[in-house]
């Protein structure tokens, strides 16, 4: 849609990003995918970068991220969008991939990719939707679910004498010498956005730089498959996911990316 | 993709069947290369992982199996010429991925240098992936395009056959080898490098300039109005990849009775063929070369000719099934086989073929 | 305080009220009327909109379109912004 | 000659088993023969055997895996023990002794030993190139490659890093060859 | 394994063909489920998580598909009853698994509700993993057993059956559903708990007593020797396994033309057959139960009586070939199917008849 | 083979277990492998734990475990053995489970498998043999070669840039909750092999004792694959492989488990 | 009655469209007759529809998957529009009302609507079982099942935690029979 | 000094010489003999064994077995171990 470009004098300061296309989102209402797409493309149309960006959804409640973000996109198997992503960018090392993985995706079935991938350094952004859940399939417990929660799968709470406790698999990854950047953000209020647009901009920065493997993790609202609202979903996120994954950088750049491409290629 | 001039002085080599292919591969201007070690396939990785670092192209060691034909996916998705090998069991590993690649449609080659099944089973040779290769060993409907040399030089020479089809029809080529062939040398005539033209798509993910709308690579059509369509597509173009049907016939012409058998099998029965023919029986063999498409009219119109059939191959009897389709009753279809790694022998298969004209009281005179 | 105005897209709105919750100055409220797609959706009810766009940024639906008095210009009454849809 | 010479070679890894068998075949390449040469592979090798077949043919060659062979090669006691029985009635069998407690029995094969490894020891001052004299030895009795063809392979199948060794190599050819030549068959 | 009286007093229900599975399970005497969810079967690990904690039998979750039908493999090595469910991409990713278990002989049962491929597809009904089920997805020459139900009560019936035939075969069973199988509710009559007896076996790794060998679960026979034999052992039971063959026939005695359909399609051509009744065709359905082993005789022998076969699948063409190897060409076998998660309809399946009669120009008096 | 009881009043003080059977190990001279099953035997039979216990090794040099460990065993898919162990111990929990290992198994196509495995404190001991290859397919680069490391695959020496660092995955599941005892040993002096025992015997009773998994790390000898004598494998232990893996112990129980069964199932 | 019904409930999620249809099943079990249910399922859901298909027959019944259908029963306009056109002619359409924007169009099935959130919330002070008084209108009209066997079949398809609402759920049936007794058709 | 000995199982020793490294009396030594499976086996060379069970510990192939005297036994000579095969 076209946008006014001042009403009464007033400016327009702030609208959808032209990457984003006018696809209506298919998402529940308060469902925090939408908003990483939207701050994604956002960072995509402000670094000029929508002819060099390929991105990766695997299935999940996003795998139809293909419908809203206006740039080349493979759609991948269940858990295996970092392999993809590495299939691409090992052909194409000049352009920028990123993967958008699901908590079900990279933390369970894709485990084994998600690690190897950040192993060998591959010079990608990988996203990671945390919202303790598998959201499409309607509800099912991840390795990410709370203790004690209660999903259609732990359907008397989550029990770790029976599967264990959350899985933190950004503090995991943040180990490995291959992952350049790792940080959990959030998309519950305009500061936390705001905070993972910036994460973003970095890691496609650095991604550039061929620094290797950033790692951003946004810990997202699901209010359908918390049974909530999406206010109260709000409230869920401050109360109980914040304390089990706390938001903030995890892993920093320990050189000084701005001083120049002396990526690890040279 | 540079070839040293050593590469190209050299095309006359005794070579593995394994590294005949990776050279063949690196000849046909492969882009990119994701595989996982087994045996007896290891030397495909192993012979990139030398040369890909001196003469271009990408090789990567994948995590496994199932990361690699991901790769595949992907790199396949820009429009790369790329390929992977494995053997039986990793092989199944990549169903999931097969499926997916075929649906959305991504040309690419994959390579099976076949062991003695099921399980993890023995290494050595076997034709027991028949039906996982040719009927689809994933989910769904569709079908690999499946090449089965019979030598170290066809091991070279379908490697660019596999990329010339897998890029025509977008749909991925299985080159269905076995461990001997792999592991064995012979005298093979690589092809020049540089002879398979690369395509121009329009349907890859490159990065969207702005003067096209988005591409996009996926299989997923929720509705089934939609996905049905996707399928008729795919039914069509393995209609129209019959025309792609390659077999051989060695002294089918006058035959009495016909051998069918591909790949290692067809070598061997290439010299019963021989023993009968000394023996005054008209024996004939025909060797399916595409084993999808599969020489199903061919297989019927010899129906009218032949007194029987005898199938010959490394497993319980798979491809069996694909002749008696063809020949629908006509005539009597035999099978003979061998499993877990054991190859019959010339002598073997001959008595077969007496044993059977016995029991049949043919005269051959 | 500096002016501004917000569009929100009534027909996309799926009325999760977050960005009634992250604006500060409560300028937004639900509509009692539904959308085609079932939703009450979000209008701007007061006429104090600082433009800190706040709302759009926590959208899932990409429905707000933010518009402020350049800092530079004088304040001046703006319309309340419609509901398109 | 025959139509087709059917050759296993065998012994422990490093013994050089395999590259005797690529070094006949690539000869017999030269010669414009059919040629297939199949080792055995995969976790057997853990055990320390190695072994390969070689096939030297005027003729398309249909299995590269043999259960019967024409000759034999062997290098150690439980190649020799594995062997020996599959040596077509008539063939002939090459063993190095230093190795083998208990030499081969049968008398309807011919049979050659030679001290190869004591040979290259003492004579060429490399243990590596008893394999080379078990190839020269073999020739002789069984022609099936011009001995020049032999050199020729040499350079093809060593790796660049060893062609300062063809020299030494060409004498242990040479060597097993005047071995071959005045050796008595073993009898049993 | 305790009921609960609830579930004993309560055995007429209105259940889905999800749930009416695991409950089935559970009275079956199931003493292990490892799954991993995806649509359309997720009821099934989500009614195991409702129900083992308080009625026993272990449940879990696993992290992937591949790790579930690992999972069972180590499982049923102690010789306990356990099964594993999921949908098409998640079956195709367990095809190494079954291989292995099928070749180190472990009984199991494996549920596939399938959805329409290939790919990511969609997730409506098909049948479109017919060779995937019955000739062996993975690698090697095994098969599984496999079970079509055409109803809820059959989704409860064949875990029973499923569960006996594997332990009787030391061999893993598949039951081969679809999604609207496992979505659609209907009523059920669920068999009573503790009716299928546990077997003694004496080749469970349990802990070796001292007094006897130590067992050992493997599917590696490193000699091609060996590895014919655990073939030839394998193709024995199979050949064994035929007496184990399942069909239902309607209409069949006095037809002119017959369907030949499994599962919902079969229910479909049930109607299409009234159809052809209320106009004077004499039209018959044969439903395989099992399509492994598959009624290959009773086809043959119906070629002899009929006109014509019409084969209905929801797929491009699988069990026709199966059909078409039985018939052998004694008469005509036509295929009418739907793909990508389309259902025919038995108005549709019935103008097909129609068709190919006029075709045929066969007078029905 | 019968042992003599006594040489000239000499007391027969070492034999091996007879949890081994008699037949050869068709390892290569000087593998860390075959010592690893006799430790790992030696133990079983201390605890007189025969009769409890089952194996289970994947495929790798390893495969052919149950020819030597006599107790019932089960062969795994490549990388899948934690979750064959998995299968067997919920069935059994009250047997004695352990998988045994190698690098490419665990750390490379079995990532998945050993996360989630450890994650949810399955109640297991996972031997894990690093020996930094693949040694079955004859000496291709594992995750854990190390830097430089020539191999079959790496001919030109690991390359960081390209393939990345060797993986620590000792360390990196030290970091979850259901690792319950992390260590890593080695088999290359007398004292290596007594301390590995001790570990071993340790996780047998934290097994006993329902405390999650066990993890012991061999780094383990493999002239082979190294292309070395057995001495000189030695060397390159003690130079390259010690460093990059550090030998002791990474996680130790934070409880008593010695004062009772207070296992996480009470 | 025919020999077979066959109905489509459709509306968004949340507004109990798939207990409709399960209440009206197992009314129809509890008489003994063969019936079949069929949801909407997968990630359709997330865009917030849901729809059921109840099939009720003296017969075997075949495809549990219609597309065509002799009533339907919806409650948004989204399924208005999508299944208006699946009614076979001569058929019956029931519409909650208060969703509707543009009501049907067609003149040769029958067509009644209800306001039935309003009326729940009214009258019964409960939004959540409009449902309920769609299927007492429905029943009216196409008495497939017996009223009493629907209040059996609450008590079965109703979990046990909300069984204190079953005598409110009896009271909207109620209202919603008698509404469709004095109701006008919509006339189009 | 406590008085040992090994018996070594010549048949199957590979001849790793892993024992002779790590025996700490510098008792073991490689036969110049080869055994049926190609190598050269190792020997009890010098009459110095203190058992300390070193060698066996570290051998890949379970091929030794230690004696030690009593530690309340007397000191007495014992003819070292034969190799066996
Ligand atoms: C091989 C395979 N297994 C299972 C599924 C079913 N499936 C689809 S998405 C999904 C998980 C979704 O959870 P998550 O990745 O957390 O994404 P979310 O929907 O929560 O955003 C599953 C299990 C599948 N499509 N393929
Ligand atoms: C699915 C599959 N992929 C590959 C293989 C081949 N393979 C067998 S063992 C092995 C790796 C061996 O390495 P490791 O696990 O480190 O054990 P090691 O032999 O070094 O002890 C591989 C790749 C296989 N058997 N199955
Ligand atoms: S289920 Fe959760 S993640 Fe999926 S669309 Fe709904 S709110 Fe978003
Ligand atoms: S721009 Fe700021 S003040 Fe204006 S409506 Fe949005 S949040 Fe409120
Ligand atoms: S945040 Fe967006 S979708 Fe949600 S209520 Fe506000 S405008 Fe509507
Ligand atoms: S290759 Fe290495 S790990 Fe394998 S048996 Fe030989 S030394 Fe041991
Ligand atoms: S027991 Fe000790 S002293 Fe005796 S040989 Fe062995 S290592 Fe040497
Ligand atoms: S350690 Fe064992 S195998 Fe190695 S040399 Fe000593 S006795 Fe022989
Ligand atoms: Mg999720
Ligand atoms: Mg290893």
């Amino acid at each position: 849609m076209e946008n006014i470009q001042s009403i009464d004098g007033m400016e327009l300061i702030y609208k959808k990003p032209s990457t984003l296309t006018d696809t209506v989102f298919h998402y529940c209402p308060g469902c925090g995918h939408s908003v990483v797409h939207r701050v994604l493309m956002e960072v995509v149309e402000e670094l000029g970068i929508q002819d060099k960006t390929i991105g990766v959804a695997p299935v999940g409640c996003s795998v139809f991220a293909y419908h809203y973000m206006d740039i080349d996109m493979q759609e991948a198997a269940h858990g295996r969008a970092s392999a993809v992503a590495t299939g691409i960018k090992r052909m194409l090392p000049d352009k920028y991939v990123f993967s958008y993985q699901g908590d079900g995706d990279l933390a369970a079935i894709g485990t084994a990719e998600t690690i190897h991938t950040i192993n060998r350094g591959e010079n990608l952004l990988i996203v990671f939707i945390n919202n303790a859940i598998y959201g499409m399939t309607g509800g099912q417990m991840a390795p990410t679910s709370l203790l004690g929660m209660v999903t259609s799968t732990s359907p008397y709470g989550r029990d770790k004498n029976l599967i264990g406790y959350p899985l933190r698999i950004t503090e995991l990854v943040a180990n490995l010498p291959g992952a350049y950047y790792v940080t959990r953000q959030a998309v519950y209020t305009p500061n936390a956005v705001r905070k993972l647009k910036k994460a973003i901009t970095k890691a496609f920065q650095y991604q550039d730089l061929k620094k290797g493997t950033s790692f951003i993790e946004v810990v997202s609202n699901c209010p359908s498959g918390w049974k909530m609202t999406p206010v109260e979903a709000i409230g869920f996120l401050e109360n109980d996911m914040f304390p089990q994954y706390p938001l903030g950088d995890i892993k920093v750049p320990q050189d000084k990316p701005e001083t120049g491409p002396e990526g690890k290629n040279n | 993709m540079n070839n040293t001039e050593n590469s190209t002085n050299d095309d006359v080599r005794l070579m593995k069947g394994n590294e005949a292919l990776a050279e063949a591969a690196i000849r046909a201007g492969m882009d990119g290369y994701f595989g996982y070690p087994i045996t007896p396939q290891s030397e495909v990785l192993e012979y990139f992982a030398n040369e890909c670092p001196k003469r271009g192209g990408v090789v990567l060691q994948a995590e496994s199996e199932l990361a690699a034909i991901n790769m595949i996916y992907g790199a396949a998705g820009t429009g790369a010429r790329v390929m992977t090998s494995s053997s039986s069991p990793g092989i199944s590993l990549m169903q999931e991925g097969l499926s997916y690649i075929t649906s959305a449609q991504l040309p690419c080659l994959v390579v099976n240098v076949v062991r003695g099944g099921p399980g993890l089973g023995t290494i050595q040779p076997s034709q027991g992936d028949y039906f996982q290769a040719t009927k689809g060993g994933g989910h769904g409907d569709y079908h690999l395009i499946v090449l089965a040399p019979a030598s170290v030089q066809e091991m070279a020479d379908f490697v660019f056959e596999g990329f010339r089809l897998a890029e025509k029809y977008r749909n991925p080529s299985m080159i269905l080898a076995d461990g001997a062939l792999g592991q064995m040398m012979e005298k093979v005539v690589l092809p020049p490098a540089g002879s398979l033209a690369k395509r121009k798509y329009d349907w890859t993910t490159v990065g969207k300039p702005a003067t096209r709308e988005r591409n996009i690579i996926t299989s997923l059509f929720i509705q089934p109005e939609k996905m049905e369509q996707i399928n008729l597509n795919l039914q069509a173009k393995y209609e129209e990849m019959k025309k792609e049907v390659k077999f051989e016939e060695i002294n089918t012409k006058d035959a009495d009775i016909i051998l069918v058998a591909f790949g290692l099998s067809a070598r061997i029965c290439q010299k019963s063929v021989d023993l009968a023919r000394e023996k005054g029986i008209r024996l004939g063999l025909l060797r399916p070369i595409t084993l999808y498409p599969y020489p199903y009219d061919r297989l019927r119109e010899l129906a009218a000719q032949v007194e029987f059939f005898l199938v010959v191959e490394m497993n319980a009897g798979q491809m069996v099934e694909d002749v008696r389709l063809a020949v629908e009753g006509r005539k009597p279809v035999y099978f003979k086989g061998r499993m877990g790694g054991m190859i019959p022998s010339p002598e073997d298969i001959f008595g077969e073929v007496e044993a059977i004209i016995e029991k049949q009281s043919i005269s051959q005179d | 305080m500096i002016k501004g105005t917000v569009i929100i897209d009534g027909v996309i709105c799926k009325g999760c009220e977050l960005c009634i919750v992250a604006c500060p100055q409560e300028s937004l409220g639900l509509s009692s009327h539904i959308n085609k797609a079932g939703y009450r959706y979000v209008e701007l009810i007061k006429d104090n909109c600082t433009g800190c766009v706040n709302c759009a940024l926590v959208c899932p639906e990409a429905a707000i379109t933010v518009y402020r008095q350049p800092k530079s210009a004088l304040k001046k009454n703006v319309k309340s912004a419609e509901v398109i849809g | 000659m025959q139509k087709a010479q059917e050759i296993i070679f065998a012994g422990f890894g490093g013994q050089g088993i395999l590259s005797m068998g690529q070094i006949i075949a690539y000869a017999a390449m030269i010669e414009n023969k059919e040629i297939s040469w199949m080792p055995s592979y995969g976790p057997e090798m853990r055990g320390g055997t190695a072994n390969c077949t070689v096939i030297v043919s005027d003729q398309r060659i249909s299995s590269p895996i043999l259960s019967k062979f024409d000759s034999g090669v062997v290098l150690n006691q439980p190649s020799l023990d594995k062997f020996e029985p599959s040596i077509k009635p008539g063939g002939f069998l090459l063993y190095e002794a230093s190795g083998i407690i208990n030499p081969p029995t049968r008398n309807d094969i011919e049979i050659l030993s030679i001290a190869a490894v004591e040979e290259a020891t003492k004579k060429l001052n490399k243990r590596q190139v008893a394999n080379m004299i078990l190839v020269g030895a073999f020739l002789e009795r069984r022609p099936i490659v011009k001995m020049e063809n032999i050199l020729k392979a040499l350079k093809k199948v060593l790796p660049e890093r060893h062609h300062h060794l063809i020299p030494l190599n060409e004498q242990a050819l040479m060597l097993g060859k005047k071995f071959a030549q005045e050796a008595e068959n073993v009898t049993v």
